[in-house]
């Protein structure tokens, strides 16, 4: 609990809100990109590293550049003239808060009962590789599955058709 | 404190922006001090070839560069499962080889279907 | 802009100081000339062939055409300026970030040359916007272009970075935009440029 | 083989590379104010008045027939004719110019007034390092800056200048001889003749019309 | 005055472009290249409207360097306009210089001494070799080759331009020829020099096709890229390097035997595609052919006079009537219609430009193409805009 | 005498260091470290803007800068005092706050991969388990840079520059990893110091660099061309494919910003060949055994301006590609060579010790090469033709 | 407040500032931006468990973040992928429009 | 080749009232050429390219002329009635007189098209069209439709003379801007007085140094008056 680890927080919660609240998407993609940024950051507080930088790989280098791209494909850089937020926006904050709020006493509440000092582990990627081919084999090949299915059903999906209708 | 090594990579970091921001805070300076901006709407339009520029640049793009984009992603997350295998692989057997093969393998029939399907032609 | 005054007295107390930032803002400002990729006729052909092996405008630093005109510094007016492009000549002037050069290359560029009793073409580009170094010729030498490159470079030099003499991209008040003129249903609209072309006194 | 071209041009460029180190052909540079091209012999920028003797304003070959300024395709020679006239190299009475100017933002080199020339008076000069930012007072060259003398003009165009000189002398040569055969008879008319005044002096110098100020 | 413009879309029968139809997908892009375009040389624009990379839409607008080359030209003699078609394509001064002298020579008819066709002939083939060498260099530059070739050709070009400034006084607008003849005489050193430049010229032909013509990038930038097919080329008037890409045998040193061409042998080359890269190779073998012919030239030139005795510079003025008179200049067709009143000025005075007839065909080679091909296909064309806009 | 001067920089920083009291001491040598990055490789960048254009000059036949400073040494100086105090045009419609930070974005991503570089012999800021990985996913952060420039320009050529330039960066993106995975397999670890120090062996006189494998030498050769794009350097430069986009995705900045895109293009490719370097051609090993008396840093250092060189030759001859070209280049031939030779390297290390597995990699290899050019070249129907004449 | 404490309640706020944004904003592509939020928070309670958790060396913790950043991705693909595709049928990103134009 | 004797048969037996007249050109290249009515312009077009013999499939050159309106002065014979007193009576008297009239003959705009042959390798074949007078009539049948070559060329004639191609696919101004309204190649083209300063005081410039001082001076007063 230190300096450091607020202020990580304190640039993610950032991100994510400038995410949630700016009115041109390209700046929500890049606010969320900051928002990715800052949870590689609390990964690598937590001693996470090949975590943490998987998440900038995947997340900045790729998912963003995605939304990015999905962006412009489907001209959201416009900002909408009739406003950002849905007309129902009060109840989906109302939801979000209730949510937050039911965790938040969870969390306080409950997490006093784990012991406060862990050993930092030292995990290499040596034992993560190990691992992967070894007790992990099986959602490896899953995942394989579900990413070769998932460029399937994307690629459909988003495809263009050449001649088809619109 | 100091062993840690995103120390070092925070200090990098703000060195890094130090040598980013620093000059352009010096050209502002300079700017401010001896050599006013003096925008105008004719040098601050947009340069098309010495024309005036037509329609938005913000137009809807094709969905080519999404396509890349999702095969990109997906070879991207395979390396991250790749790498440490990788870095364990001198000692592994030949079951755990063939476990990431089958892995690799199934992500380049998701690739050859792309292909096969034109995905990968540029339009 | 009171800050900017006082800030300019101080400066100027400490004499010596500015000297020195002038002499090397005009050193770096002259060894730093980047022209805009921009050929317009004959006289283009000659300052491609400055940059070729045999003259070598390199050697002064000047080799990196820029192809926006927001990162060049210097745009050699090379030929013809005709009423068609003269706008669009200007426009990417007044789109090129301060401070900025100009050399009208050749007889055209300057007065419109063998080609001024044409009804398209324009007597000189001096009319619309400032030159700095003009080099007569049809076309000039690939020299010639370098002897004028270091002319604007000697003349960069000799610029003073404050007092009245300084250079216009120094001065607040001086014009920094310099309207594109129309193209009408006879001519140009304005046939000139006032802030910048003071009539010449007709023939004697 | 894929990228058999490519090593080929890599080995081109390579093979340029290390020429340029070595070799002065594959290092064409010539590095301009230092060192300079030779001047071809031929070459022309802008023209120039010759004048023989010392005095340029009294040597100027010119005699103002205002042919050049006729024939220039873009019309960048004028000539103002003197009222008076004075004796030229063969000591023939004529015409000089009182104003010669070129404006040389216009001048194309073409070279055509020279060659219109019957007086061997313009020629073209390789002179080039002409850069300047006046534009009117830099660019507009009179009689003066014009004129330059023959010495200049061998020392450009060394062939061409003898064979003009050659041709000059030739024609002097041959009025000459007429001037000596006219002399003799003309002895007694001359002796007439001096009793008339000489031609009026210092010419006052005419403003065209449609000039203003 | 202003006629009701029909849409070219919706007129029938012609030899039109073909309809592109967008995809259907995103939008149209609409960009300007030009009149400030690193690719342009110089100051030509087309707007071109983009579906992705595609092009479904090129209109070019000219007339950015239209200096009234003829209107001036009619208002002053024969000789004054001289100079003046130097600077129309200003790469080739000598040909230009070449075809307006044929067209006077045809309207006055002017005989030409020997000596100077020779003269003719090894300038304009100079030409030929600097202005092909120097259009490959641009092609490449605009395939982003970052100079080099560019700069090998301008090595080379650098020497012949100092043949022809020692020849004529001046590097690129020469005004060498004249009704009847050339303006000055070459001396036996030039001579003994041009022969050098001459026997240099194939080894710089093979460094530059080592460089070059193998190269896999620009195979694959090149080939099957900007197809023009033999019908429309001759249909549209494309001329000379271009013409004979599409494998038209079309040569006016052949077909017209003008000069005295008729006496060197010499190949045309063709090519069975009409791509870029067939443009390019065209080039080159023309390059090649034009290394033989001045060898030859150069071999015979004989003594002589070089300027017909019966012609005038001055006071020059042709019965009425017209002429026309056209070269195989580098370019393609390079001709000239004169309409002589009996004035010492022409009448009518039209220059029928090869880069400007070049370009008709220009939406039909890019149409379908990606953007990037629009820039080597247009260089392929090798026009000037001198020339294109007069 | 041979260790001093092989950790001179090492010592120095020792030195240095120690007049500190112990508790700053950590902290004072992370900072010199970050100091001598900050310092050499920018230092670096200028030098290699001078050579670049020397270099391109004397393949072009001419000399090149050699007029500002001796022997143009001072050329880049400046050109950066130039740019300072160069006026900044932000277009009026373009977005102001993202116009700004995509420069400064790009810097800070690619000064950041140099922290794991082993410069030399205990001569590496960070040495992290996952050195590699974090390369990487600085490398993939610059993309996003590049897109806000291209985008918040608003202008046509920008954003289409940009668009292309992200599109080939991720392409190539992939290839680059897949290509250093080859080495990671037969290392045993992401850590770019221990992939260095796997290298520094030699058998008599010649090193075990991985690019003296089969494998290796076509891992090196794909990673190469995957840098080349990765850097948008010629052939691949489309991004700033002057002849059509007039400068790509940074056409609207002026002075400073602009500077900082290109120093952020050259730095990256300083970082990219680095990695390369210590993947492919042993880091800072010397490439003969009886030359390692000469300082590890000199050899990394030699190594980097010798692959600068080779970039710097490629601009010099090579025309560019097609977008479409280069897209199908990357997915359709470069990516399925790298994922073969990944495979090839599993049997590499089979196959154990031995002439036959040299034998057999090489042959599959370089079958496979010549089978998959043909094929490209046959069906994008390219190739040298042959010509006819009419007499 | 414990430092796992700390790190729950991180994530906990990013989850609901990630639902709020699939709750509140009209354009589906921030919907989908709002999920990747929160499964990005799901992923820090994964990491945080597993650093402080009893068994870190059994890396299960991780191994699950690294598993779900993949499905994460994958369902980005796809998720967008659907946007893209409604995108060119209905010429809007925005929900309530296209809920509008289905029926 | 043909003559253009025989080419004009080989046009008037192909293309039945065809119009075709020679128009004979004096000076030494005697390259004569063919006036093509309007009305069958594009038959007799089609037949020159694709006439087997003739076989024209290059068109060249287009290439417009102004010819101003001439006043023509000519002597004419009249003879008119003239009431006369011949011996003493007044007589109608027909009587022939020299006159002297002046008439204007109608100035007119012409194209002038190049033809040459690929296949045969013959040529030039001139033909040429003439409107009917440089103002109001100025249409003349396109030729693009024939021969692509003429597209971008007789734009260029509709731009510099005005001469109106009906059926040209895509008539737009080519050199000039589009708001320009003149026809500049016209010999009776004035250009717009941007006179500044030339250093050579040939009449032609002295006149127009006159014109502008006065059109300058005129919106000098224009100027104050408007004050």
């Amino acid at each position: 609990m230190t300096v450091v680890f607020y202020l990580i927080a304190a640039i993610t919660v950032a991100g994510g809100l400038a995410a949630v609240l700016l009115k041109n998407l390209v700046h929500c993609a890049l606010a969320v990109t900051i928002a990715f940024g800052g949870i590689a950051l609390l990964f690598l507080s937590l001693d996470a590293q090949f975590a943490g930088f998987v998440q900038i790989l995947v997340y900045i280098g790729a998912v963003a550049i995605l939304i990015v791209f999905a962006i412009l494909l489907t001209r959201g850089s416009d900002v909408p003239k009739d406003g950002v937020f849905s007309p129902t926006w009060l109840t989906g904050v109302a939801i979000a808060s209730a949510v937050f709020a039911v965790m938040g006493w969870a969390v306080i509440n409950s997490v006093n009962a784990i012991p406060q000092l862990a050993a930092v582990p030292h995990v290499t990627v040596h034992d993560i590789g190990v691992a992967l081919v070894g007790s992990y084999v099986l959602p490896l090949e899953i995942v394989a599955l579900l990413l070769t299915a998932a460029t399937v059903g994307a690629v459909i999906v988003a495809m263009h058709e050449k001649g088809g209708a619109e | 404190m100091a062993s840690n090594p995103y120390f070092s990579l925070a200090v990098l970091f703000l060195a890094a922006l130090g040598f980013g921001l620093a000059p352009l805070g010096m050209a502002w300076l300079w700017a401010k001090v001896f050599s006013p901006a003096k925008p105008n709407p004719i040098k601050n339009a947009i340069y098309e070839c010495g024309l005036v520029s037509k329609g938005d640049a913000w137009v809807q793009f094709r969905s080519a560069y999404y396509l890349y984009a999702i095969i990109f992603l997906i070879f991207d997350v395979e390396a991250v499962f790749l790498l440490p295998f990788a870095v364990a692989f001198t000692g592994l057997g030949v079951a755990a080889c063939v476990s990431m093969l089958i892995f690799v393998l199934m992500l380049i029939e998701g690739l050859a279907w792309a292909w096969a399907k034109g995905v990968l032609t540029w339009a | 802009m009171a800050v900017d005054q006082q800030l300019k007295i101080e400066l100027g107390k400490q004499g010596v100081f500015v000297t020195t930032i002038e002499e090397l803002y005009n050193w770096g400002r002259k060894n730093s000339v980047w022209p805009m990729q921009f050929g317009l006729a004959c006289c283009a052909i000659e300052m491609i062939a400055t940059t070729m092996a045999r003259y070598d405008l390199a050697r002064f630093g000047a080799e990196v055409f820029r192809p926006s005109p927001r990162q060049a510094d210097l745009m050699i007016i090379s030929g013809t300026v005709t009423k068609k492009m003269a706008p669009q000549v200007v426009r990417l002037y007044n789109q090129m970030a301060e401070p900025r050069y100009v050399i009208a290359m050749g007889a055209c560029a300057i007065s419109g040359g063998p080609f001024k009793q044409g009804y398209n073409v324009l007597k000189g580009i001096d009319r619309y916007i400032p030159v700095d170094v003009h080099i007569p010729g049809c076309p000039p030498r690939p020299e010639a272009l370098i002897q004028a490159f270091m002319t604007l470079q000697k003349k960069i030099d000799g610029q003073p970075l404050t007092g009245e003499e300084r250079p216009r991209h120094l001065n607040p008040e001086a014009q920094g935009e310099f309207p594109v003129p129309e193209q009408g249903a006879h001519d140009l609209e304005p046939t000139s440029n006032p802030g910048v072309w003071p009539i010449p006194v007709v023939i004697r | 083989m894929l990228g058999e071209g490519i090593l080929k041009g890599m080995a081109e460029t390579a093979k340029n590379f290390a020429g340029s180190f070595v070799s002065k052909e594959r290092l064409t540079t010539v590095e301009y104010p230092e060192e300079r091209i030779a001047p071809a012999e031929n070459a022309r920028v802008f023209p120039f008045l010759v004048y023989d003797t010392e005095n340029w304003e009294a040597g100027l070959r010119c005699v103002a027939c205002q042919i050049c300024e006729k024939e220039c395709p873009p019309k960048c020679i004028y000539i103002d004719k003197s009222k008076d006239k004075k004796p030229d190299y063969v000591g023939k009475q004529q015409f000089y110019p009182t104003r010669f100017d070129i404006d040389i933002s216009v001048c194309m080199s073409c070279q055509i007034c020279v060659e219109v020339c019957p007086f061997e008076a313009i020629k073209m000069d390789t002179q080039f390092e002409l850069a300047t930012d006046d534009r009117f007072g830099g660019l507009l060259l009179d009689r003066e800056q014009l004129a330059k003398s023959n010495e200049y003009y061998h020392e450009i165009h060394p062939t061409e200048a003898s064979e003009v000189d050659a041709r000059l002398a030739e024609e002097k040569a041959k009025a000459d001889a007429k001037a000596k055969a006219a002399q003799a008879t003309a002895a007694k008319a001359a002796a007439d003749a001096a009793t008339k005044t000489a031609a009026p002096a210092s010419p006052t110098q005419a403003k065209p019309e449609g000039g203003q100020d | 005055m202003t006629p009701s413009i029909a849409h070219p879309d919706r007129v029938e029968g012609w030899n039109r472009p073909p309809i592109i139809e967008p995809d259907g997908e995103g939008e149209l892009l609409e960009v300007a290249m030009g009149p400030h375009h690193p690719s342009t040389h110089g100051v030509f624009r087309m707007d071109v409207a983009l579906d992705g990379e595609r092009v479904i839409r090129l209109k070019p607008v000219f007339g950015y360097l239209h200096r009234n080359h003829e209107k001036i030209a009619e208002g002053a003699s024969y000789l004054a306009s001289m100079p003046y078609t130097d600077r129309l394509d200003y790469f080739c001064s000598l040909t230009n210089n070449w075809a307006y002298a044929l067209a006077v020579e045809t309207l006055v008819g002017q005989q030409v001494p020997e000596r100077a066709e020779y003269l003719r002939v090894i300038l304009a083939e100079l030409t030929r070799i600097q202005n092909h060498a120097s259009t490959i260099g641009f092609l490449t530059q605009e395939m982003g080759a970052s100079g080099t070739p560019l700069m090998y050709a301008f090595r080379e070009r650098e020497k012949i331009l100092d043949l022809f400034e020692q020849l004529t006084g001046s590097r690129m607008m020469c005004n060498y020829m004249r009704f009847g003849g050339c303006r000055v005489d070459i001396s036996a050193a030039l001579l003994d020099e041009a022969r050098k430049i001459v026997a240099g010229l194939p080894g710089f032909i093979d460094e530059f096709e080592a460089l070059l013509s193998t190269n896999e990038i620009l195979m694959a930038r090149c080939q099957g890229i900007g197809k023009l097919k033999p019908e429309l080329a001759i249909n549209a008037g494309i001329s000379g390097p271009m013409l004979r890409a599409s494998g038209v045998d079309y040569d006016i040193r052949k077909v017209d035997h003008y000069g005295i061409y008729d006496r060197f042998k010499f190949r045309v080359p063709l090519g069975d595609h009409g791509d870029v890269y067939d443009r390019y190779m065209v080039r080159v073998l023309e390059m090649r052919e034009s290394v033989t012919i001045l060898e030859q030239a150069l071999k015979d030139i004989p003594a002589g006079p070089i300027m017909d005795p019966k012609s005038k510079i001055r006071g020059f003025r042709p019965k009425p009537g017209e002429a026309y008179g056209r070269i195989e200049a580098p370019k393609g067709e390079l001709g000239f219609y004169l309409i002589s009143d009996g004035t010492p000025n022409p009448y009518r005075y039209r220059v029928r430009p090869p880069s400007l007839i070049n370009l008709t065909v220009l939406e039909d080679m890019c149409l379908g193409e990606s953007v990037a091909d629009v820039v080597v296909i247009f260089g392929s064309v090798d026009i000037v805009l001198g020339e294109v806009d007069r | 005498m041979i260790d001093k001067a092989d950790q001179i920089f090492v010592l120095l920083q020792h030195w240095l260091v120690s007049f500190l009291p112990l508790a700053l001491q950590q902290p004072a040598a992370v900072l010199l470290g970050v100091i001598g990055i900050v310092c050499v490789f920018p230092a670096i960048f200028a030098l290699t803007t001078v050579f670049e254009r020397k270099g391109l000059g004397r393949i072009q036949n001419r000399l090149g800068p050699n007029r500002v400073g001796p022997f143009g040494f001072m050329q880049p100086i400046a050109d950066a005092i130039k740019s300072l105090t160069k006026e900044d045009v932000v277009p009026s419609t373009a977005n102001g706050p993202v116009h700004f930070l995509a420069p400064v974005g790009l810097v800070v991503a690619v000064f950041m991969g140099f922290a794991v570089l082993p410069v030399g012999r205990n001569m590496v800021l960070v040495d992290m388990d996952a050195g590699l990985l974090f390369f990487f996913a600085m490398g993939a952060s610059t993309e996003v840079s590049v897109f806000m420039a291209g985008w918040s320009s608003r202008n046509k050529y920008s954003l289409l520059g940009a668009m292309r330039a992200v599109a080939q960066m991720i392409s190539y993106e992939v290839v680059l990893l897949l290509s250093s995975v080859a080495v990671v397999m037969i290392t045993g670890s992401l850590s770019l110091t221990k992939i260095v120090e796997a290298q520094n062996q030699y058998t008599g006189i010649f090193p075990h660099w991985y690019i003296f494998t089969p494998w290796g030498l076509a891992g090196f050769v794909m990673y190469a061309i995957a840098a080349t794009a990765e850097t948008n350097r010629s052939p691949f430069d489309l991004p700033e494919g002057e002849s059509e986009l007039v400068a790509g995705y940074h056409t609207e900045y002026s002075g400073f910003k602009f500077a900082l895109f290109f120093l952020g293009e050259y730095l990256a490719m300083l970082s990219i060949s680095g990695l390369g370097t210590t993947l492919f051609l042993g880091g800072w090993s010397a490439p003969l055994s009886f030359l390692t008396f000469m300082p590890s840093w000199f050899w990394f250092f030699s190594k980097l301006m010798m692959s600068i060189f080779v970039f710097i030759w490629m601009r010099g001859t090579l025309p560019r590609l097609r977008q479409d070209q280069l897209m199908n280049f990357a997915w359709k031939f470069v990516l399925p060579f790298t994922l073969l030779d990944l495979f090839v390297t599993a049997l590499w290390r089979f196959m154990g010790e031995g002439l036959l597995r040299w034998i057999v990699c090489s042959a599959i290899l370089l079958a496979a090469y010549i089978i998959m050019g043909r094929v490209a070249m046959v069906r994008k129907h390219f190739g040298p033709r042959s010509y006819r004449y009419a007499e | 407040m414990t430092p796992l404490g700390g790190y729950l309640l991180v994530a906990a706020l990013m989850f609901a500032i990630g639902l709020a944004g699939a709750l509140v904003r009209r354009n589906a592509i921030m919907v989908l931006i709002g999920i990747e939020l929160m499964l990005n928070s799901a992923n820090l309670n994964f990491i945080a468990f597993w650093r402080y958790g009893t068994h870190p060396e059994a890396l299960t913790g991780m191994m699950f973040a690294i598993f779900s950043i993949a499905v994460a991705a994958a369902e980005a693909a796809v998720g967008l992928g659907l946007v893209i595709a409604i995108y060119r049928h209905t010429h809007t990103t925005e929900l309530d429009k296209i809920n509008r134009m289905k029926g | 080749m043909k003559t253009v004797e025989e080419i004009k048969a080989a046009i008037e037996v192909a293309v039945p009232g065809a119009g075709v007249e020679i128009v004979s050109n004096p000076s030494v290249s005697g390259q004569h050429s063919l006036l093509i009515a309007h009305s069958h312009a594009l038959q007799v077009a089609q037949f020159l390219r694709d006439d087997s013999e003739l076989a024209l499939d290059y068109l060249s050159n287009v290439t417009g002329v102004d010819y101003l309106d001439k006043e023509i002065s000519e002597k004419v014979k009249v003879t008119r009635t003239v009431t006369k007193t011949v011996d003493g009576v007044e007589q109608q008297v027909e009587e022939t007189v020299d006159e002297t009239r002046k008439r204007v003959e109608p100035g007119y705009l012409e194209t002038v098209y190049h033809l040459f042959s690929v296949a045969k390798k013959h040529g030039p074949v001139i033909i040429r069209m003439r409107t009917a007078n440089r103002t109001d009539q100025v249409e003349m049948p396109s030729l693009t439709p024939i021969w692509r070559g003429a597209e971008l060329q007789e734009r260029e004639v509709f731009d510099l003379y005005g001469v109106v191609f009906t059926g040209h696919p895509d008539l737009r101004r080519l050199l000039m801007w589009d708001e320009f309204k003149d026809h500049p190649m016209r010999k009776d083209y004035v250009e717009p007085d941007d006179f500044e300063y030339e250093p050579t005081a040939h009449d032609q410039v002295l006149e127009r140094a006159k014109q502008h001082a006065a059109a300058e001076k005129a919106a000098i007063q224009e100027g104050a008056e408007a004050r």
